[in-house]
């Protein structure tokens, strides 16, 4: 069992689209007494627009978070944006292959007498989860017992790409095993690393939606009842359009897109407000629907 | 004489892994700092630390010793004696005033010409960080 | 008239003016034998007496002690003006000695070291018109073959009797051995050692003791016992003093004619019996040699291939 | 220092290789400073130095110049210092007087900067000349050579090498591993480009060794232990049990149809898991011995003891079946040894987004022989798992190959293969192929007109690296299918294209246990875990270690003529040494001054060849010529200098040195 | 490309043709010695990247393209497509490439120098995204979601905002829509060590 306390970079986008990901995700760690210790003033990762502007600033953006990290005394910093996730890894990464790297970032971190950018271990929540706290202590904390269908479990891309050590690149399958630990089947899903256009959608909108169709509909012909993410972006997307694919494609589709943190949140007994349930804008059925309502009871068992 | 400090390492490669390692490297026509001098010896137990030494005391600025994978000596156990004898020389060495990069014990196999590369160019960037040796028979009386 | 030798003492302990007196009724033969003209530890000749004979007077001089100060350097190449043969006595003069230990720093090092935060010596001092002076002190010690001409060596810490006897026969003797010949048996102790046939003939040690840790065997080899006792590579000749004295050879021989560097070669064959492939045991094993230059160099650091501790 | 060793007269030597040296290497130079070292007589350049003309030079300096050493800077020892030799021996001087400089492979080959180039040639050169002045004058043992040879593997290789071999008249010990010979080329159904049935030019051969009276074939058996070097090699072999007496049973295999089991319900490693077989059973009808095997992971006897052992009864009084019979060891002496351990398919598991093992339709290669085989579990119908016939069928090349994230190499074989099957699947399917490839390689006889053929076949080929194998549907064509998804690179458009049946073509790779087998037999590998051949045109088939040969595809994938080729010149170059007889060794033996040797016994343990001995009344330790293999780590270890190694004398590498590192 | 108009054709006909003058291999040697850009030249056409990519399909040129494009030199193409940005760093061909080259690498370098060189398509709202996105952080330290598609749409065409309005109530209603801009304390700090590094 590894520290409990976790340094946090929350990343954008927790506090906007992505604000249910963020509650639920301390309501998760709360019930498993795992801390989230925010980072002081932490900045833009430099994510994919930044970098495709400016990449030595880019690396400069996620250093000063890394090392802020270690400043305030953390070994391992838990992110839950795949796109932080990655690009915080990729600093370190490039860092350490590339000395030109190395030293320009180092330098600016010396200027700005920062700590030099530290061996922090940059790690993702659902990575943290099946390492750290492990599938068996998560399956005897279940309290309340999934009713509802088989879900579509969806990786995304940046999690598992190069840099990342989260899971397999080809098949990732830990999302898979922790919701099967909470007693929630799922689909064995082929498009569960494709990309969902990241923001396309608010670009090039019609190829975004596009995407986004392709990996709803997918899942619907699986037979999915509900798709279930970690990533925000990969949320929004899906969520949010739904009904303008209802009104082109003229499927019937509405399904819930939850993130992981909620659904194990809700199995270990969260509540739904604290879990940022109420956010979803498509599929909102209560999730009382998806779990047995005799929480109370199981719980005497347990 | 170059601008660029040039360090000279004498290297005594192994008949069989290391020195084949380095043919392999030119019949690949791989390129790599032309900083080494191979000396052939039949296996790396062959190198009797006086070699090592010597090379030093004439001015060497690093020596590097070649020798199969452990398991993998051609004459079964002869890398591992160069071992023993490497790690309790290195400690030596090092109470002369020798710093650590200038010796350098390195396993490389027949099919590892890339690897002769890394290994001699590593070693040549971290003899310019160190500079040229000063032979310690130039700093003495009479 | 009787042949003419001298007696010096350089950078030493005074062990082997010691071992000349311990040859006992045998200095008797020896006085007999030749003409001492000069040892200032037993008589009362000067330095001028010496400058005031004519070149080659002497026909040998038995110089003990390496060359650690520029006094000492001035002896021997006055001595060596003045002798027809010079006979570097003992292995300080040999091959630098436990003086020589002194190369693994410098002049600087060694006073902060000695006179740590007291009265550190300098090397001229003026009062009311009295003035006083100390010899040069060197960096780097040298064995006397650095600074002069030696002819032939007499190894040992210090030599014993019986070699220092059977030295001054060669060179009264008829025939002179050729000139650089060590006067001892150009073979390793073990030769000589009572121990020998005890030794295993596959050793392996899986790992080395150091002698307080101990209280060896009086029969079997030290080495199989785990001491690391340098007799397989040190030239025989002291009929095993050590050895027989349940001590391990510390190597005060030196090497046999066909070894370039001791401490490399000694080094060599005892890391070779390390009973291990691995990289870390072995490493474990060796820490209990804490000091490797101090064991394999004990006696011949300023002759060894590198000489000295580089200078920063 | 030179008087130290007599009056000293060295030629220096330098080759210009045509320009592979002369083109980095300022070679002119690098000779006129040859000439200003000391004990140098005559220094010279030459073009090829290796070529007669080259030689003659250095034998005429020697004739008119009194040569007594020469130096020769040219290429690797390990490949021309033979030649010059030969050419010092003939030019009437002792061979050993040569010191050769190696400036192509570690110099001009490596190097791009001229100045430093040729730098490092006067640096080696200057130490060569120091150290040739002391080397001696020395003489070659010759160790004899026992005419036996041992073939390890039994496919198509070793079964063409052992044949070749006994035919001449030498007694082969053929070792094979599995329960019969025949290798993988007896699970393929017909060979490219020629289409002739694998089985009718196999089961001939395989026949052949069976009978041979200079053949012992031990198949179902395994080289422990290698011990020994050329000329005699002592090899230990373990045979397993396989229950049943080879030399009792006539091969009528009644026991297989009396076995309690009625159906066979075993994965059967020979059909590749497409078929099932009994605890008892014969890999496949042809097998070589005509012997079943009995697994005991699966017989009822072996399991529990209750079995009625209907297959004992069924033999009768043969009494060819011993469930008794314990796993035994045979050792014999051989000169030689040739490996032919042949390869495997990569597993195509490996490549997750090819959908191999995750999706039914997905096969490899290997499956799909079995399928097109008339004696395969189909009985050479293609059929899918569920039974349907595919009407359209997609062949992805490199499959294991080619790829840094799997095997950098090319695998030869796939190209071909998959035209192969391509082909025949079309025969037996009518079904629309599609061939996904990145090149097309067909450099062998007849390679390309067959590819011609095939695209007259209207077969589709597709150029572009398949990007994955998938089952999710963007429309109703594509529902149940497999979906290839894939840039088809010259049309310049990515396309999808449903299939029923995705064939991998996957690529060859090293057998799982080459690295143990590497080291039994001490040889090297080449990256990528394929046995090292000791130089790839000049010695393809030798090791590094001698009288060990390689035939076959455990040096490099390759197709069946090739195979075939290089077993015919491994078992030739055996032959080479069996009827010279000897063999003459590098004379760098270490060996003991006795006179001045203390007896301290540290040589005795550094020595894992026992050929140091300890004489016990001398008190003095020797060193066995015959048996000293040369490493040198006694005389490294000798704490008296009292160990010395012929072509490795101290003095001489304290001179190489010295060499080296005096600016000049 | 050369429009040309013959009298005897009734269409427009293009030319397709490189002259090797136009072609800069200078510049496809500086490109691959940038970070993450090694492996370009060890490129084999195989067109792994472009299958698994899920936007080649809507690219101008597939991203193997894009790589033969720039070893052989050809800037302008390369620099001036839409390929480029469309690329979303899904890094899925730097996974799949048999040649280990990290292709999204490439295509951020690319996206780079086509900034600097002001050969971006104008009006193409993906690089006009970017620089937003870019100022935003340097000026507040963080990006707001709300506020960068905002500045997008003024600078491509407002009138998507239209749009876009349905998903913004929806938003506003989840309470998913920030309308405060966030500004991290030592924004100063951060400008003074990002200063000296403005580009585009």
């Amino acid at each position: 069992m590894m520290a409990s306390t976790y340094g946090y970079f929350p990343g954008c986008s927790a506090r906007g689209t992505g604000v249910a990901y963020e509650e639920s995700l301390l309501t998760l760690f709360r019930l498993l007494n795992l801390s989230l210790d925010e980072l002081k003033d932490w900045n833009c990762c430099g994510a994919t627009s930044y970098m495709s502007i400016d990449e030595g600033s880019a690396f400069l953006l996620s250093a000063r978070n890394l090392s802020r990290a270690r400043q305030a005394g953390h070994r391992e910093l838990v992110t839950p944006c795949s796109a932080c996730y990655l690009v915080l890894r990729k600093t370190q990464d490039y860092a350490a292959r590339y000395p030109e790297i190395a030293k320009s970032v180092g330098d600016s971190l010396v200027a700005a007498n920062l700590p030099p950018l530290d061996s922090v271990t940059v790690r993702h929540p659902m990575e943290v989860l099946y390492n750290d706290v492990g599938l068996e202590r998560i399956k005897s904390k279940v309290v309340r017992h999934w009713r509802g269908g088989r879900v579509a479990c969806y990786y995304g891309c940046q999690l598992v790409r190069p840099f990342a050590e989260a899971d397999r690149p080809h098949d990732p399958t830990r999302m898979d095993e922790l919701l099967q630990a909470v007693g929630v089947p799922t689909i064995d899903y082929s498009l569960k690393t494709k990309c969902c256009g990241g923001s396309l959608t608010g670009t090039i909108h019609e190829v975004g939606v596009r995407l986004n169709y392709i990996l709803l509909k997918e899942a619907a012909r699986k037979g999915a009842e509900a798709i279930v993410t970690i990533c925000p972006l990969c949320q929004y997307n899906l969520d949010a359009y739904q009904g303008e694919i209802r009104k082109h494609a003229g499927e019937p589709l509405d399904m819930p897109v939850f993130f992981f943190t909620q659904i194990l949140g809700w199995a270990l007994g969260g509540d739904a407000r604290s879990l940022g349930l109420g956010r979803a804008i498509s599929g909102r059925r209560s999730i009382e629907e998806w779990f047995s309502k005799h929480a109370e009871e199981v719980e005497s068992y347990v | 004489m170059p601008e660029t400090f040039e360090p000279k390492i004498v290297a005594f490669f192994c008949n069989w892994c290391t020195y084949l390692a380095a043919d392999l490297a030119g019949t690949s026509r791989i390129k790599y700092a032309p900083n080494t001098r191979v000396v052939r010896v039949m296996c790396s137990g062959r190198v009797d630390p006086q070699f090592i030494l010597d090379a030093f005391a004439k001015g060497a600025d690093g020596v590097l010793i070649g020798g199969c994978h452990p398991g993998d000596c051609h004459y079964q156990e002869g890398n591992y004696k160069a071992l023993r004898r490497f790690v309790l020389l290195k400690r030596l060495v090092k109470q002369m005033g020798i710093e650590e990069a200038r010796l350098r014990l390195e396993w490389i196999s027949a099919a590892e010409g890339e690897r002769v590369k890394t290994v001699v160019n590593d070693m040549v960037e971290k003899l310019r960080v160190l500079g040229p040796r000063v032979p310690v028979r130039q700093k003495e009386v009479a | 008239m009787k042949p003419k030798v001298a007696f010096y003492w350089c950078a030493s302990c005074g062990g082997c003016e010691e071992a000349v007196v311990d040859l006992d009724e045998k200095i008797l033969d020896v006085a007999n034998a030749v003409d001492i003209v000069f040892w200032p530890v037993a008589l009362d000749f000067k330095e001028h007496d010496v400058e005031a004979m004519p070149d080659g007077s002497i026909l040998a001089s038995f110089i003990n002690g390496a060359i650690r100060n520029s006094d000492q350097l001035k002896m021997a190449k006055l001595l060596r003006a003045k002798s027809q043969v010079v006979v570097a006595f003992g292995v300080c003069a040999q091959l630098g000695g436990i003086p020589g230990l002194a190369n693994l720093s410098d002049a600087k090092g060694i006073f902060a070291e000695v006179f740590a935060d007291g009265v550190a010596p300098v090397r001229f001092y003026k009062d009311n018109g009295h003035s006083l002076s100390l010899p040069e002190f060197f960096d780097t010690v040298v064995a006397l073959d650095r600074v002069i001409d030696v002819d032939y060596y007499v190894p040992g810490c210090p030599p014993t009797p019986k070699i220092i006897g059977d030295a001054l026969g060669v060179l009264l003797g008829s025939t002179l051995p050729p000139k650089g010949t060590v006067l001892a048996p150009d073979q390793a102790l073990c030769e000589q050692c009572p121990r020998k046939d005890t030794r295993p003939e596959k050793l392996l040690l899986k790992e080395f003791k150091r002698v307080h840790q101990v209280v060896a065997d009086q029969q079997t080899c030290l080495l199989a016992q785990g001491l690391a006792c340098l007799g397989p590579g040190t030239r025989a000749g002291c009929e095993a003093m050590c050895p027989r004295g349940n001590m391990p050879c510390t190597g005060c021989f030196g090497p046999t004619s066909r070894v370039r560097d001791f401490g490399a070669k000694a080094l060599s064959s005892l890391a070779s019996i390390i009973d291990s492939d691995d990289e870390g045991e072995i490493a474990r094993v060796l820490d209990a040699l804490p000091d490797p230059a101090g064991t394999f160099y004990r006696y011949s650091l300023p002759s060894s291939l590198l000489g000295r501790r580089r200078m920063e | 220092m030179s008087k130290a060793n007599g009056d000293i007269r060295i030629g220096v030597y330098v080759c210009h290789c045509g320009t592979n040296i002369s083109a980095v290497v300022d070679v002119k130079s690098l000779a006129a400073y040859g000439a200003t070292l000391p004990n140098v007589v005559v220094s010279r350049e030459y073009k090829y130095l290796c070529s007669d003309p080259g030689q003659d030079l250095i034998r005429q300096d020697i004739a008119e110049r009194k040569l007594n050493r020469v130096v020769v800077a040219s290429c690797s020892p390990h490949l021309h210092e033979q030649t010059f030799r030969n050419a010092l021996a003939t030019g009437g001087l002792n061979p050993f007087f040569l010191q050769m400089v190696n400036i192509r492979e570690q110099d001009s080959w490596v190097t791009e900067d001229k100045q430093a180039a040729t730098r490092k040639a006067r640096d080696l050169v200057r130490a060569a000349a120091r150290r040739v002045a002391w080397n001696e004058s020395l003489e070659r043992d010759r160790i004899p050579i026992h005419p036996a040879v041992m073939v390890v593997g039994g496919g198509i290789a070793g079964i063409h090498a052992a044949l070749t071999l006994a035919n001449s008249g030498k007694h082969v010990y053929l070792v094979e591993r599995e329960p019969t010979i025949g290798g993988h080329m007896a699970q393929f159904d017909k060979t490219f480009p020629t289409l002739d049935c694998a089985a009718c030019i196999l089961t001939p051969k395989m026949s052949a060794v069976k009978s041979h009276k200079n053949i012992t074939l031990w198949t179902y058996s395994e080289v422990t232990q290698v011990d020994g070097y050329v000329g005699n090699f002592k090899v230990k072999v373990r045979r397993w049990p396989r229950y049943i007496k080879e030399d009792l049973c006539s091969g009528c295999l009644e026991c297989l149809k009396a076995c309690v089991y009625k159906e066979a319900k075993f994965p059967d490693d020979f059909n590749v898991g497409l078929a099932k077989r009994k605890p008892i059973y014969i890999s496949f009808p042809q097998a070589v011995p005509q012997v079943p095997v009995i697994d005991p992971e699966t017989c009822i006897q072996f399991k529990s003891g209750k079995c009625k052992k209907t297959c004992i009864d069924a033999c009768g009084e043969r009494h060819a079946i011993s469930l008794q019979m314990e796993e035994k060891t045979e050792e014999v002496e051989v000169g030689n040894i040739i490996l032919a351990t042949g390869s495997q398919p990569f597993d195509a598991r490996r490549i997750p987004y090819y959908g191999y093992g995750v999706y039914p339709n997905v096969y490899t290669a290997l499956e799909v022989e079995r399928l097109v085989n008339a004696s395969g579990p189909t009985a050479g119908e293609v059929v899918l798992r569920d039974g349907r016939t595919p009407k359209t069928v997609g062949i992805v090349h490199c499959v294991g190959s080619r790829d840094e994230n799997t095997n950098r190499w090319c695998s030869r074989v796939c190209c071909m293969y998959s035209l192969k099957l391509a082909h025949l699947i079309k025969e037996h399917t009518g079904a629309d192929i599609f061939n996904f490839y990145i090149d097309i390689r067909t450099p062998g006889k007849g390679f390309e007109e067959f590819y011609q053929k095939l695209l007259n076949e209207r077969v589709h080929f597709v150029r572009g690296r398949v990007a994955e194998v998938t089952d999710w549907a963007l429309d109703p064509t594509e529902e149940d299918k497999l979906v290839i998804r894939v840039e088809d690179t010259l049309a310049g458009i990515v396309r999808r294209i449903p299939v029923d049946m995705v064939v991998l073509a996957t690529g060859l790779e090293p057998q799982a246990d080459a690295e143990q087998v590497r080291r039994l037999f001490n040889i090297s590998c080449a990256s990528g875990g394929f046995f090292l051949e000791r130089h790839p045109k000049l010695a393809p088939v030798s090791t590094f270690t001698d009288g060990i040969f390689l035939a076959g595809c455990c040096q490099g994938p390759k197709d069946i003529p090739d195979t075939v080729a290089q077993a015919g010149a491994a078992a030739a170059e055996a032959l080479a040494l069996i009827d010279a007889g000897f063999v003459e060794t590098e004379p760098n033996a270490a060996y003991v001054m006795e006179e001045v040797c203390s007896g301290c016994k540290t040589c005795v343990a550094m020595c894992p060849f026992t050929a140091i001995e300890f004489l016990q009344e001398e008190r003095k330790a020797r060193i066995n010529q015959a048996k000293c293999k040369g490493c040198g780590t006694c005389v490294a270890a000798c704490p008296s200098g009292s160990i010395y190694q012929h072509l490795f004398e101290d003095r001489q590498i304290f001179e190489e040195i010295e060499g080296i590192l005096t600016n000049a | 490309m050369k429009r040309l108009k013959a009298f005897w054709l009734s269409t427009e006909m293009r030319r397709k043709m490189k002259f090797q003058r136009e072609a800069d291999p200078l510049w496809a040697q500086k490109i691959a010695e940038r970070p993450g850009c090694e492996g370009l030249f060890s490129c084999l056409q195989c067109g792994t990247c472009s299958g698994t990519c899920p936007l080649s399909i809507y690219m101008d040129f597939a991203p193997r393209r894009i790589i033969a494009l720039v070893r052989e030199g050809f800037k302008e193409d390369a620099l001036s497509c839409q390929t480029i940005w469309l690329c979303a760093s899904c890094y899925s061909c730097a996974v799949h490439c048999p040649r280990q080259i990290h292709i999204t690498d490439v295509m951020y370098s690319l996206k780079r120098e086509a900034i600097q060189e002001k050969l971006y398509p104008r009006h193409f709202p993906i690089p006009v995204l970017a620089q937003e996105f870019y100022k935003m952080v340097r000026r507040k330290g963080r990006s707001s979601e709300f506020w960068l598609v905002l500045r997008m749409a003024f600078r491509t065409n407002p009138m998507q905002l239209l749009g876009m309005a349905g998903t913004g109530w929806q938003l506003m209603r989840t309470g998913r829509l920030r309308l405060r801009q966030d500004r991290i304390e030592k924004v100063k700090e951060l400008q003074s060590e990002l200063a000296g590094r403005e580009v585009g």
